[in-house]
Protein backbone atom coordinates (compact mmCIF):
# COMPACT_ATOMS: atom_id res chain seq x y z
CA UNK A 1 0.00 0.00 0.00
CA UNK A 2 3.15 2.17 0.24
CA UNK A 3 2.37 5.18 -1.93
CA UNK A 4 -0.22 4.81 -4.57
CA UNK A 5 -0.17 8.45 -5.48
CA UNK A 6 -3.63 10.31 -6.37
CA UNK A 7 -4.24 13.93 -7.72
CA UNK A 8 -6.94 15.21 -8.19
CA UNK A 9 -8.69 18.59 -8.94
CA UNK A 10 -11.81 20.19 -8.66
CA UNK A 11 -13.69 23.46 -8.69
CA UNK A 12 -14.48 25.31 -5.33
CA UNK A 13 -18.18 24.83 -5.55
CA UNK A 14 -19.85 24.39 -1.94
CA UNK A 15 -21.11 20.99 -3.02
CA UNK A 16 -17.76 19.61 -3.89
CA UNK A 17 -17.28 19.86 0.13
CA UNK A 18 -19.11 16.44 0.19
CA UNK A 19 -17.42 14.88 -3.27
CA UNK A 20 -13.94 15.76 -1.58
CA UNK A 21 -14.24 13.64 2.00
CA UNK A 22 -16.13 10.43 -0.07
CA UNK A 23 -12.81 10.75 -2.39
CA UNK A 24 -10.61 10.45 0.72
CA UNK A 25 -12.58 7.89 1.94
CA UNK A 26 -12.92 5.80 -0.95
CA UNK A 27 -9.11 6.11 -0.78
CA UNK A 28 -8.25 5.33 2.52
CA UNK A 29 -11.07 2.40 2.18
CA UNK A 30 -8.29 -0.13 0.47
CA UNK A 31 -6.59 0.05 3.68
CA UNK A 32 -9.59 -1.35 5.56
CA UNK A 33 -9.93 1.23 8.35
CA UNK A 34 -12.32 1.59 11.32
CA UNK A 35 -15.58 3.43 10.61
CA UNK A 36 -14.05 5.78 13.45
CA UNK A 37 -10.84 6.86 11.33
CA UNK A 38 -13.02 7.10 8.27
CA UNK A 39 -15.22 9.60 9.97
CA UNK A 40 -12.11 11.46 11.42
CA UNK A 41 -10.61 11.76 7.94
CA UNK A 42 -14.04 13.00 6.39
CA UNK A 43 -14.50 15.43 8.91
CA UNK A 44 -10.62 16.43 8.66
CA UNK A 45 -10.55 16.29 4.72
CA UNK A 46 -14.29 18.05 5.10
CA UNK A 47 -12.79 21.23 7.36
CA UNK A 48 -9.37 21.50 5.10
CA UNK A 49 -11.72 21.92 1.57
CA UNK A 50 -14.40 23.90 3.00
CA UNK A 51 -11.89 26.65 4.12
CA UNK A 52 -10.77 26.68 0.83
CA UNK A 53 -14.06 27.53 -0.19
CA UNK A 54 -15.19 29.62 2.02
CA UNK A 55 -11.66 31.51 2.75
CA UNK A 56 -9.37 30.92 0.10
CA UNK A 57 -12.14 31.78 -2.54
CA UNK A 58 -14.29 33.48 -0.40
CA UNK A 59 -17.12 31.71 -1.26
CA UNK A 60 -17.10 32.84 -4.98
CA UNK A 61 -17.34 29.29 -6.02
CA UNK A 62 -14.96 29.80 -8.18
CA UNK A 63 -11.02 28.52 -8.29
CA UNK A 64 -9.86 25.00 -8.20
CA UNK A 65 -8.73 23.16 -5.28
CA UNK A 66 -6.20 20.59 -5.54
CA UNK A 67 -6.04 16.98 -3.30
CA UNK A 68 -2.76 15.25 -3.28
CA UNK A 69 -3.19 11.64 -1.38
CA UNK A 70 -0.64 8.88 -0.85
CA UNK A 71 -0.05 6.37 1.97
CA UNK A 72 3.69 7.18 2.71
CA UNK A 73 3.81 4.39 4.56
CA UNK A 74 1.42 1.19 4.47
CA UNK A 75 -0.74 2.44 7.48
CA UNK A 76 0.27 6.25 7.10
CA UNK A 77 -1.84 8.25 4.74
CA UNK A 78 -1.22 11.55 3.94
CA UNK A 79 -3.50 14.34 2.79
CA UNK A 80 -2.93 17.84 1.44
CA UNK A 81 -5.20 19.95 -0.01
CA UNK A 82 -4.24 23.17 -2.23
CA UNK A 83 -6.27 26.56 -3.06
CA UNK A 84 -4.86 29.05 -4.87
CA UNK A 85 -6.67 32.04 -3.11
CA UNK A 86 -6.43 35.12 -1.13
CA UNK A 87 -3.95 32.92 1.86
CA UNK A 88 -3.46 33.52 5.32
CA UNK A 89 -0.93 36.52 6.88
CA UNK A 90 -1.12 34.98 10.13
CA UNK A 91 -0.77 30.89 10.42
CA UNK A 92 -0.11 30.68 13.78
CA UNK A 93 -3.12 33.04 14.69
CA UNK A 94 -5.44 31.66 12.50
CA UNK A 95 -4.85 27.86 13.82
CA UNK A 96 -5.93 29.21 16.90
CA UNK A 97 -9.07 27.47 18.41
CA UNK A 98 -12.19 30.07 17.85
CA UNK A 99 -10.33 32.22 15.92
CA UNK A 100 -12.32 32.75 12.54
CA UNK A 101 -12.34 35.62 10.24
CA UNK A 102 -15.97 34.67 9.53
CA UNK A 103 -17.89 35.20 12.73
CA UNK A 104 -20.58 37.39 10.54
CA UNK A 105 -21.55 33.94 8.82
CA UNK A 106 -21.40 31.98 12.12
CA UNK A 107 -18.30 30.46 11.49
CA UNK A 108 -16.97 28.67 14.47
CA UNK A 109 -12.82 29.21 14.16
CA UNK A 110 -12.61 25.67 15.46
CA UNK A 111 -12.28 23.82 11.83
CA UNK A 112 -8.07 23.89 12.27
CA UNK A 113 -9.24 22.60 16.23
CA UNK A 114 -11.29 19.73 14.26
CA UNK A 115 -8.27 18.73 11.63
CA UNK A 116 -5.75 19.19 14.40
CA UNK A 117 -7.51 16.42 16.76
CA UNK A 118 -8.78 14.00 14.53
CA UNK A 119 -5.36 14.01 12.13
CA UNK A 120 -1.72 13.12 13.90
CA UNK A 121 -0.32 16.32 12.11
CA UNK A 122 -1.63 19.18 10.44
CA UNK A 123 0.62 21.11 8.04
CA UNK A 124 -0.25 24.53 7.33
CA UNK A 125 1.66 26.63 4.15
CA UNK A 126 0.27 29.83 3.08
CA UNK A 127 1.45 33.28 1.91
CA UNK A 128 -1.30 36.07 1.38
CA UNK A 129 -1.68 36.74 -2.39
CA UNK A 130 -0.78 33.47 -3.69
CA UNK A 131 -2.41 30.61 -1.44
CA UNK A 132 -2.76 27.94 1.22
CA UNK A 133 -1.42 24.26 1.36
CA UNK A 134 -3.01 22.13 4.07
CA UNK A 135 -1.63 18.79 4.80
CA UNK A 136 -2.88 16.58 7.25
CA UNK A 137 -1.18 13.26 8.26
CA UNK A 138 -3.20 10.39 9.67
CA UNK A 139 -2.07 7.10 11.11
CA UNK A 140 -4.71 4.29 10.54
CA UNK A 141 -4.11 1.38 13.30
CA UNK A 142 -5.24 -0.84 10.53
CA UNK A 143 -2.49 -2.71 10.65
CA UNK A 144 -1.36 -2.71 14.82
CA UNK A 145 -5.01 -4.67 15.02
CA UNK A 146 -3.76 -7.97 13.35
CA UNK B 1 -31.91 16.50 3.96
CA UNK B 2 -34.46 18.83 4.99
CA UNK B 3 -34.69 19.42 8.71
CA UNK B 4 -37.95 17.97 10.40
CA UNK B 5 -39.85 20.16 13.05
CA UNK B 6 -42.31 19.91 15.48
CA UNK B 7 -43.69 22.24 18.08
CA UNK B 8 -44.19 21.19 21.61
CA UNK B 9 -45.78 24.07 23.79
CA UNK B 10 -43.03 26.41 23.84
CA UNK B 11 -40.15 23.70 22.68
CA UNK B 12 -39.38 23.81 19.07
CA UNK B 13 -37.64 20.38 18.46
CA UNK B 14 -35.41 20.54 15.40
CA UNK B 15 -34.58 16.79 14.21
CA UNK B 16 -31.77 17.49 11.69
CA UNK B 17 -30.57 14.70 9.26
CA UNK B 18 -27.96 13.63 7.01
CA UNK B 19 -24.71 15.04 6.21
CA UNK B 20 -24.05 18.64 8.41
CA UNK B 21 -21.17 20.55 6.18
CA UNK B 22 -20.62 24.28 5.50
CA UNK B 23 -22.54 24.22 2.48
CA UNK B 24 -25.59 22.04 4.02
CA UNK B 25 -25.79 24.51 7.30
CA UNK B 26 -26.74 27.45 5.49
CA UNK B 27 -29.42 26.19 4.99
CA UNK B 28 -30.37 23.77 8.17
CA UNK B 29 -29.51 28.12 9.98
CA UNK B 30 -31.92 29.73 7.77
CA UNK B 31 -34.67 26.90 8.22
CA UNK B 32 -34.59 27.02 11.89
CA UNK B 33 -34.83 30.90 12.08
CA UNK B 34 -37.76 31.25 9.67
CA UNK B 35 -39.72 28.36 12.06
CA UNK B 36 -38.53 30.59 15.39
CA UNK B 37 -39.93 33.90 13.60
CA UNK B 38 -43.18 31.95 12.68
CA UNK B 39 -44.17 30.31 15.70
CA UNK B 40 -43.84 31.84 19.86
CA UNK B 41 -40.84 30.18 20.63
CA UNK B 42 -39.29 29.88 24.08
CA UNK B 43 -37.29 26.48 23.79
CA UNK B 44 -34.91 24.73 20.88
CA UNK B 45 -34.33 21.17 20.94
CA UNK B 46 -31.65 19.90 18.57
CA UNK B 47 -31.95 16.34 17.57
CA UNK B 48 -29.08 14.52 15.97
CA UNK B 49 -30.39 11.04 15.91
CA UNK B 50 -30.02 10.83 12.28
CA UNK B 51 -27.25 12.76 11.61
CA UNK B 52 -24.61 10.82 9.43
CA UNK B 53 -21.76 13.16 9.18
CA UNK B 54 -21.06 16.64 11.06
CA UNK B 55 -17.81 18.99 10.56
CA UNK B 56 -17.47 21.93 13.04
CA UNK B 57 -20.39 23.93 10.92
CA UNK B 58 -22.28 22.22 13.27
CA UNK B 59 -21.32 24.59 16.06
CA UNK B 60 -21.91 27.39 14.24
CA UNK B 61 -25.59 26.41 13.74
CA UNK B 62 -25.48 25.27 17.63
CA UNK B 63 -23.87 28.50 19.03
CA UNK B 64 -26.16 30.98 16.44
CA UNK B 65 -29.08 29.45 17.74
CA UNK B 66 -28.62 29.43 21.19
CA UNK B 67 -28.09 32.72 21.46
CA UNK B 68 -31.32 34.05 19.99
CA UNK B 69 -32.76 31.50 21.94
CA UNK B 70 -31.07 32.67 25.27
CA UNK B 71 -31.76 36.16 24.22
CA UNK B 72 -35.67 35.36 24.89
CA UNK B 73 -35.00 33.67 28.33
CA UNK B 74 -35.33 29.86 26.83
CA UNK B 75 -32.66 26.50 27.03
CA UNK B 76 -31.32 24.42 24.80
CA UNK B 77 -30.86 21.03 24.54
CA UNK B 78 -28.94 19.00 22.45
CA UNK B 79 -30.69 15.28 21.61
CA UNK B 80 -29.21 12.00 19.96
CA UNK B 81 -25.62 13.11 19.38
CA UNK B 82 -22.92 10.18 18.35
CA UNK B 83 -19.72 9.92 19.71
CA UNK B 84 -18.23 11.98 17.01
CA UNK B 85 -20.86 14.71 16.97
CA UNK B 86 -20.76 15.09 20.46
CA UNK B 87 -16.56 15.24 20.40
CA UNK B 88 -16.89 18.40 17.83
CA UNK B 89 -19.59 20.19 19.86
CA UNK B 90 -17.61 19.63 23.02
CA UNK B 91 -14.31 21.53 21.89
CA UNK B 92 -16.64 24.48 21.05
CA UNK B 93 -17.25 24.08 24.95
CA UNK B 94 -21.29 24.28 23.98
CA UNK B 95 -22.36 21.88 26.64
CA UNK B 96 -20.60 24.27 29.28
CA UNK B 97 -22.95 27.32 28.30
CA UNK B 98 -25.65 28.20 30.85
CA UNK B 99 -28.83 27.51 29.41
CA UNK B 100 -27.84 24.73 27.34
CA UNK B 101 -28.37 20.53 28.12
CA UNK B 102 -27.29 17.39 26.87
CA UNK B 103 -30.05 14.18 26.21
CA UNK B 104 -27.93 11.57 25.69
CA UNK B 105 -28.48 9.42 22.70
CA UNK B 106 -30.28 6.18 23.11
CA UNK B 107 -28.76 2.94 22.57
CA UNK C 1 -24.27 21.81 -11.93
CA UNK C 2 -22.94 22.41 -15.73
CA UNK C 3 -19.38 21.46 -15.71
CA UNK C 4 -18.05 21.06 -12.37
CA UNK C 5 -14.98 19.48 -13.78
CA UNK C 6 -13.07 17.19 -11.92
CA UNK C 7 -9.54 15.52 -13.32
CA UNK C 8 -8.09 13.01 -11.56
CA UNK C 9 -4.72 11.13 -11.61
CA UNK C 10 -4.27 7.30 -10.23
CA UNK C 11 -1.48 4.43 -10.49
CA UNK C 12 -2.90 1.52 -12.48
CA UNK C 13 -2.78 -0.91 -9.47
CA UNK C 14 -5.52 -3.12 -9.20
CA UNK C 15 -7.10 -1.96 -6.22
CA UNK C 16 -7.86 1.59 -7.72
CA UNK C 17 -10.40 -0.26 -9.81
CA UNK C 18 -12.89 -0.20 -6.60
CA UNK C 19 -11.66 3.33 -5.80
CA UNK C 20 -12.06 4.90 -9.44
CA UNK C 21 -15.35 3.76 -9.56
CA UNK C 22 -16.48 5.04 -6.18
CA UNK C 23 -14.99 8.23 -6.96
CA UNK C 24 -17.70 8.16 -10.20
CA UNK C 25 -20.39 7.12 -7.78
CA UNK C 26 -19.66 10.59 -5.20
CA UNK C 27 -19.02 12.69 -8.17
CA UNK C 28 -22.54 11.79 -9.93
CA UNK C 29 -24.00 11.79 -6.39
CA UNK C 30 -24.70 15.68 -6.21
CA UNK C 31 -27.44 15.12 -9.42
CA UNK C 32 -29.08 12.95 -7.42
CA UNK C 33 -29.27 9.64 -9.39
CA UNK C 34 -31.24 6.31 -9.24
CA UNK C 35 -29.47 3.32 -7.64
CA UNK C 36 -29.62 1.77 -11.07
CA UNK C 37 -27.95 4.68 -12.84
CA UNK C 38 -25.49 5.26 -9.98
CA UNK C 39 -24.78 1.40 -10.55
CA UNK C 40 -24.76 1.75 -14.31
CA UNK C 41 -22.23 4.34 -14.43
CA UNK C 42 -19.58 2.49 -11.64
CA UNK C 43 -19.74 -0.62 -14.07
CA UNK C 44 -18.99 1.40 -17.13
CA UNK C 45 -16.18 2.83 -15.09
CA UNK C 46 -14.95 -0.14 -13.38
CA UNK C 47 -14.65 -1.72 -17.60
CA UNK C 48 -12.90 1.28 -18.49
CA UNK C 49 -10.11 1.07 -15.87
CA UNK C 50 -9.54 -2.40 -15.65
CA UNK C 51 -9.05 -2.18 -18.85
CA UNK C 52 -6.24 0.29 -18.39
CA UNK C 53 -4.49 -1.45 -15.54
CA UNK C 54 -5.21 -5.42 -17.47
CA UNK C 55 -4.86 -4.30 -20.81
CA UNK C 56 -3.24 -0.87 -21.08
CA UNK C 57 -0.18 -1.80 -18.81
CA UNK C 58 -0.84 -5.33 -18.63
CA UNK C 59 -0.93 -5.78 -15.26
CA UNK C 60 2.54 -4.73 -14.50
CA UNK C 61 1.00 -2.35 -11.41
CA UNK C 62 2.38 0.61 -13.09
CA UNK C 63 1.57 3.38 -15.24
CA UNK C 64 -1.00 6.12 -14.73
CA UNK C 65 -4.34 6.54 -15.35
CA UNK C 66 -6.26 9.83 -15.74
CA UNK C 67 -10.11 10.24 -15.16
CA UNK C 68 -11.58 13.54 -15.96
CA UNK C 69 -15.28 14.00 -15.02
CA UNK C 70 -17.55 16.56 -15.94
CA UNK C 71 -21.35 17.96 -16.45
CA UNK C 72 -21.88 18.97 -20.26
CA UNK C 73 -25.48 19.34 -19.19
CA UNK C 74 -26.70 19.37 -15.70
CA UNK C 75 -28.25 15.72 -16.56
CA UNK C 76 -25.18 14.51 -18.55
CA UNK C 77 -22.07 13.39 -17.24
CA UNK C 78 -19.03 12.79 -19.15
CA UNK C 79 -16.33 10.70 -18.08
CA UNK C 80 -12.84 9.96 -19.70
CA UNK C 81 -10.46 7.53 -18.99
CA UNK C 82 -6.61 7.76 -20.08
CA UNK C 83 -4.01 5.17 -20.41
CA UNK C 84 -0.85 5.80 -21.60
CA UNK C 85 -0.14 2.23 -21.94
CA UNK C 86 0.00 -0.10 -25.09
CA UNK C 87 -2.94 0.69 -27.24
CA UNK C 88 -5.10 -0.81 -29.26
CA UNK C 89 -4.05 -1.59 -32.93
CA UNK C 90 -7.74 -2.30 -34.23
CA UNK C 91 -10.60 -0.30 -32.43
CA UNK C 92 -13.71 -1.28 -34.40
CA UNK C 93 -12.38 -5.26 -33.78
CA UNK C 94 -11.50 -4.87 -29.85
CA UNK C 95 -15.19 -3.11 -29.44
CA UNK C 96 -17.22 -6.40 -30.20
CA UNK C 97 -18.66 -8.89 -27.91
CA UNK C 98 -16.52 -11.57 -26.94
CA UNK C 99 -13.49 -10.20 -29.06
CA UNK C 100 -10.33 -10.12 -26.11
CA UNK C 101 -6.99 -10.83 -26.09
CA UNK C 102 -7.25 -11.86 -22.70
CA UNK C 103 -9.31 -15.09 -23.39
CA UNK C 104 -5.95 -17.03 -20.89
CA UNK C 105 -6.96 -14.81 -18.23
CA UNK C 106 -10.85 -15.69 -18.48
CA UNK C 107 -11.35 -11.97 -19.82
CA UNK C 108 -14.79 -12.51 -21.24
CA UNK C 109 -14.59 -9.67 -23.78
CA UNK C 110 -17.41 -8.20 -22.89
CA UNK C 111 -16.19 -5.05 -21.07
CA UNK C 112 -17.13 -2.26 -24.12
CA UNK C 113 -20.54 -4.47 -24.44
CA UNK C 114 -21.45 -3.67 -20.93
CA UNK C 115 -20.15 -0.01 -21.33
CA UNK C 116 -22.06 0.18 -24.19
CA UNK C 117 -25.62 -0.53 -22.50
CA UNK C 118 -24.72 0.83 -19.12
CA UNK C 119 -23.67 3.76 -21.11
CA UNK C 120 -25.60 6.64 -23.58
CA UNK C 121 -22.34 6.58 -25.80
CA UNK C 122 -18.94 5.14 -25.62
CA UNK C 123 -16.04 7.31 -27.47
CA UNK C 124 -12.45 4.85 -28.12
CA UNK C 125 -9.31 6.77 -29.13
CA UNK C 126 -6.46 4.94 -29.20
CA UNK C 127 -3.03 4.73 -30.59
CA UNK C 128 -0.81 1.48 -30.24
CA UNK C 129 2.42 2.46 -28.18
CA UNK C 130 0.66 5.96 -27.22
CA UNK C 131 -2.20 4.86 -25.06
CA UNK C 132 -5.91 4.77 -25.11
CA UNK C 133 -8.80 7.15 -24.15
CA UNK C 134 -12.51 6.03 -23.37
CA UNK C 135 -15.40 8.79 -23.10
CA UNK C 136 -18.59 7.51 -21.55
CA UNK C 137 -21.42 9.96 -21.86
CA UNK C 138 -24.62 9.15 -19.87
CA UNK C 139 -27.45 11.13 -19.39
CA UNK C 140 -29.15 10.76 -16.16
CA UNK C 141 -33.00 10.87 -15.75
CA UNK C 142 -33.12 12.70 -12.80
CA UNK C 143 -34.12 16.25 -14.17
CA UNK C 144 -36.91 14.66 -16.08
CA UNK C 145 -38.36 12.86 -12.73
CA UNK C 146 -39.21 16.40 -11.64
CA UNK D 1 -15.03 -10.18 0.21
CA UNK D 2 -14.46 -14.37 0.95
CA UNK D 3 -16.29 -16.62 -0.55
CA UNK D 4 -18.13 -19.64 1.22
CA UNK D 5 -18.51 -22.81 0.25
CA UNK D 6 -20.34 -25.67 1.29
CA UNK D 7 -21.43 -29.13 -0.33
CA UNK D 8 -24.27 -30.89 -0.43
CA UNK D 9 -23.74 -34.58 -1.58
CA UNK D 10 -22.19 -33.81 -5.02
CA UNK D 11 -23.21 -30.45 -5.03
CA UNK D 12 -20.77 -26.95 -4.25
CA UNK D 13 -22.38 -23.98 -3.37
CA UNK D 14 -20.42 -21.17 -3.87
CA UNK D 15 -22.04 -18.12 -1.88
CA UNK D 16 -19.96 -14.97 -3.50
CA UNK D 17 -20.01 -11.72 -1.36
CA UNK D 18 -18.95 -7.86 -1.90
CA UNK D 19 -17.79 -6.24 -5.12
CA UNK D 20 -16.51 -8.54 -7.67
CA UNK D 21 -14.43 -6.95 -10.02
CA UNK D 22 -11.42 -8.26 -11.81
CA UNK D 23 -9.15 -7.36 -8.93
CA UNK D 24 -11.54 -9.80 -6.88
CA UNK D 25 -12.12 -12.19 -9.60
CA UNK D 26 -8.99 -13.71 -9.28
CA UNK D 27 -9.31 -14.97 -5.92
CA UNK D 28 -12.32 -15.79 -6.08
CA UNK D 29 -11.71 -18.00 -9.55
CA UNK D 30 -8.60 -19.67 -7.39
CA UNK D 31 -11.13 -20.00 -4.13
CA UNK D 32 -13.38 -22.04 -6.17
CA UNK D 33 -11.07 -24.05 -8.10
CA UNK D 34 -8.98 -24.84 -4.92
CA UNK D 35 -12.42 -26.53 -3.79
CA UNK D 36 -13.28 -28.32 -6.77
CA UNK D 37 -10.03 -30.03 -6.72
CA UNK D 38 -10.43 -30.78 -3.17
CA UNK D 39 -13.82 -32.67 -2.99
CA UNK D 40 -15.16 -34.72 -5.28
CA UNK D 41 -17.57 -32.34 -6.68
CA UNK D 42 -20.00 -32.67 -9.81
CA UNK D 43 -22.34 -29.88 -10.03
CA UNK D 44 -21.85 -26.36 -8.92
CA UNK D 45 -24.02 -23.57 -7.98
CA UNK D 46 -23.14 -19.20 -7.31
CA UNK D 47 -25.00 -17.41 -5.49
CA UNK D 48 -25.15 -14.44 -6.28
CA UNK D 49 -27.83 -12.89 -3.25
CA UNK D 50 -24.48 -10.90 -1.34
CA UNK D 51 -22.83 -9.26 -4.40
CA UNK D 52 -23.20 -5.70 -4.07
CA UNK D 53 -21.13 -4.90 -7.06
CA UNK D 54 -19.90 -7.12 -10.50
CA UNK D 55 -18.90 -6.28 -13.99
CA UNK D 56 -17.58 -8.13 -16.50
CA UNK D 57 -14.96 -10.05 -14.42
CA UNK D 58 -17.95 -12.10 -13.31
CA UNK D 59 -18.68 -13.46 -16.62
CA UNK D 60 -15.24 -15.59 -16.75
CA UNK D 61 -15.65 -16.44 -13.52
CA UNK D 62 -18.80 -18.22 -14.34
CA UNK D 63 -17.79 -19.25 -17.64
CA UNK D 64 -14.42 -21.03 -16.65
CA UNK D 65 -16.12 -22.81 -13.89
CA UNK D 66 -18.87 -23.81 -16.25
CA UNK D 67 -16.25 -25.16 -18.77
CA UNK D 68 -14.79 -27.47 -15.99
CA UNK D 69 -17.96 -28.75 -14.78
CA UNK D 70 -19.56 -29.41 -17.96
CA UNK D 71 -16.14 -32.04 -18.45
CA UNK D 72 -17.23 -33.66 -15.28
CA UNK D 73 -20.58 -33.97 -16.79
CA UNK D 74 -22.10 -31.76 -14.02
CA UNK D 75 -24.67 -28.78 -14.52
CA UNK D 76 -24.18 -25.29 -12.79
CA UNK D 77 -26.87 -22.75 -11.25
CA UNK D 78 -26.68 -19.26 -11.01
CA UNK D 79 -28.64 -18.17 -7.88
CA UNK D 80 -30.05 -15.23 -6.40
CA UNK D 81 -28.50 -12.40 -9.33
CA UNK D 82 -30.17 -9.26 -8.82
CA UNK D 83 -31.12 -7.55 -11.86
CA UNK D 84 -27.77 -5.22 -12.68
CA UNK D 85 -26.42 -8.95 -11.99
CA UNK D 86 -28.46 -10.68 -14.02
CA UNK D 87 -28.04 -7.83 -17.15
CA UNK D 88 -24.55 -8.66 -17.08
CA UNK D 89 -24.77 -12.49 -17.43
CA UNK D 90 -27.52 -12.75 -20.15
CA UNK D 91 -25.00 -10.39 -22.41
CA UNK D 92 -22.43 -13.17 -22.09
CA UNK D 93 -25.45 -16.06 -23.08
CA UNK D 94 -24.25 -17.74 -20.22
CA UNK D 95 -28.22 -18.83 -19.52
CA UNK D 96 -28.76 -20.26 -22.72
CA UNK D 97 -26.04 -22.88 -22.36
CA UNK D 98 -26.88 -26.33 -22.07
CA UNK D 99 -26.31 -27.54 -18.12
CA UNK D 100 -26.42 -23.74 -17.13
CA UNK D 101 -30.05 -22.72 -15.12
CA UNK D 102 -31.11 -19.87 -13.42
CA UNK D 103 -33.02 -19.67 -10.02
CA UNK D 104 -34.53 -17.11 -9.99
CA UNK D 105 -33.88 -14.21 -6.10
CA UNK D 106 -35.94 -14.48 -3.26
CA UNK D 107 -37.94 -11.34 -3.17
N1 LIG E 1 -7.65 28.10 2.82
C1 LIG E 1 -7.69 29.28 3.50
N2 LIG E 1 -7.50 30.43 2.81
C2 LIG E 1 -7.55 31.61 3.47
N3 LIG E 1 -7.78 31.73 4.80
C3 LIG E 1 -7.97 30.62 5.52
C4 LIG E 1 -7.94 29.34 4.91
N4 LIG E 1 -8.15 28.43 5.88
C5 LIG E 1 -8.31 29.09 7.03
N5 LIG E 1 -8.20 30.43 6.83
C6 LIG E 1 -8.29 31.47 7.88
O1 LIG E 1 -8.11 30.88 9.15
C7 LIG E 1 -9.21 31.16 9.99
C8 LIG E 1 -9.46 30.01 10.95
O2 LIG E 1 -9.85 28.87 10.24
P1 LIG E 1 -10.66 27.70 10.97
O3 LIG E 1 -9.94 27.31 12.21
O4 LIG E 1 -10.89 26.65 9.97
O5 LIG E 1 -12.04 28.35 11.42
P2 LIG E 1 -13.26 28.89 10.55
O6 LIG E 1 -13.18 28.24 9.21
O7 LIG E 1 -14.45 28.48 11.32
O8 LIG E 1 -13.12 30.38 10.44
C9 LIG E 1 -10.36 31.43 9.04
O9 LIG E 1 -11.38 32.21 9.62
C10 LIG E 1 -9.63 32.15 7.90
O10 LIG E 1 -9.43 33.51 8.21
N1 LIG F 1 -7.03 0.41 -22.38
C1 LIG F 1 -6.70 -0.57 -23.25
N2 LIG F 1 -5.43 -0.70 -23.68
C2 LIG F 1 -5.09 -1.68 -24.54
N3 LIG F 1 -5.96 -2.59 -25.04
C3 LIG F 1 -7.25 -2.51 -24.66
C4 LIG F 1 -7.68 -1.50 -23.74
N4 LIG F 1 -9.01 -1.68 -23.54
C5 LIG F 1 -9.38 -2.73 -24.29
N5 LIG F 1 -8.33 -3.24 -24.97
C6 LIG F 1 -8.37 -4.38 -25.93
O1 LIG F 1 -9.72 -4.59 -26.31
C7 LIG F 1 -10.09 -5.94 -26.03
C8 LIG F 1 -11.56 -6.01 -25.71
O2 LIG F 1 -11.82 -5.33 -24.51
P1 LIG F 1 -13.13 -5.64 -23.66
O3 LIG F 1 -14.33 -5.60 -24.54
O4 LIG F 1 -13.13 -4.75 -22.48
O5 LIG F 1 -12.96 -7.16 -23.20
P2 LIG F 1 -11.91 -7.82 -22.17
O6 LIG F 1 -11.40 -6.72 -21.29
O7 LIG F 1 -12.72 -8.82 -21.44
O8 LIG F 1 -10.84 -8.44 -23.00
C9 LIG F 1 -9.17 -6.38 -24.93
O9 LIG F 1 -9.04 -7.77 -24.85
C10 LIG F 1 -7.87 -5.67 -25.30
O10 LIG F 1 -7.19 -6.37 -26.31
Amino acid sequence: MEKNVVNIEFEARPENQSFARSVAAAYISVADPTVEELTEVKTAVSEAVSNAIIHGYQRKGEGRIAMELKFTDRDRVYIRVTDWGCGISDVEKARQPMYSTGEDMEMSGMGFTVMESFSDKVLVESEPGVGTSVTLIKCLDTYYDL
Amino acid sequence: MDTIFYLQDDTLVATLAGEIDHHAADRIRSDIDDELLLYDVKNLIFDFSDVTFMDSSGIGVVLGRYKKIRALGGTVVIRGADSLVRQILEMSGVFMLDGCREEKRKE
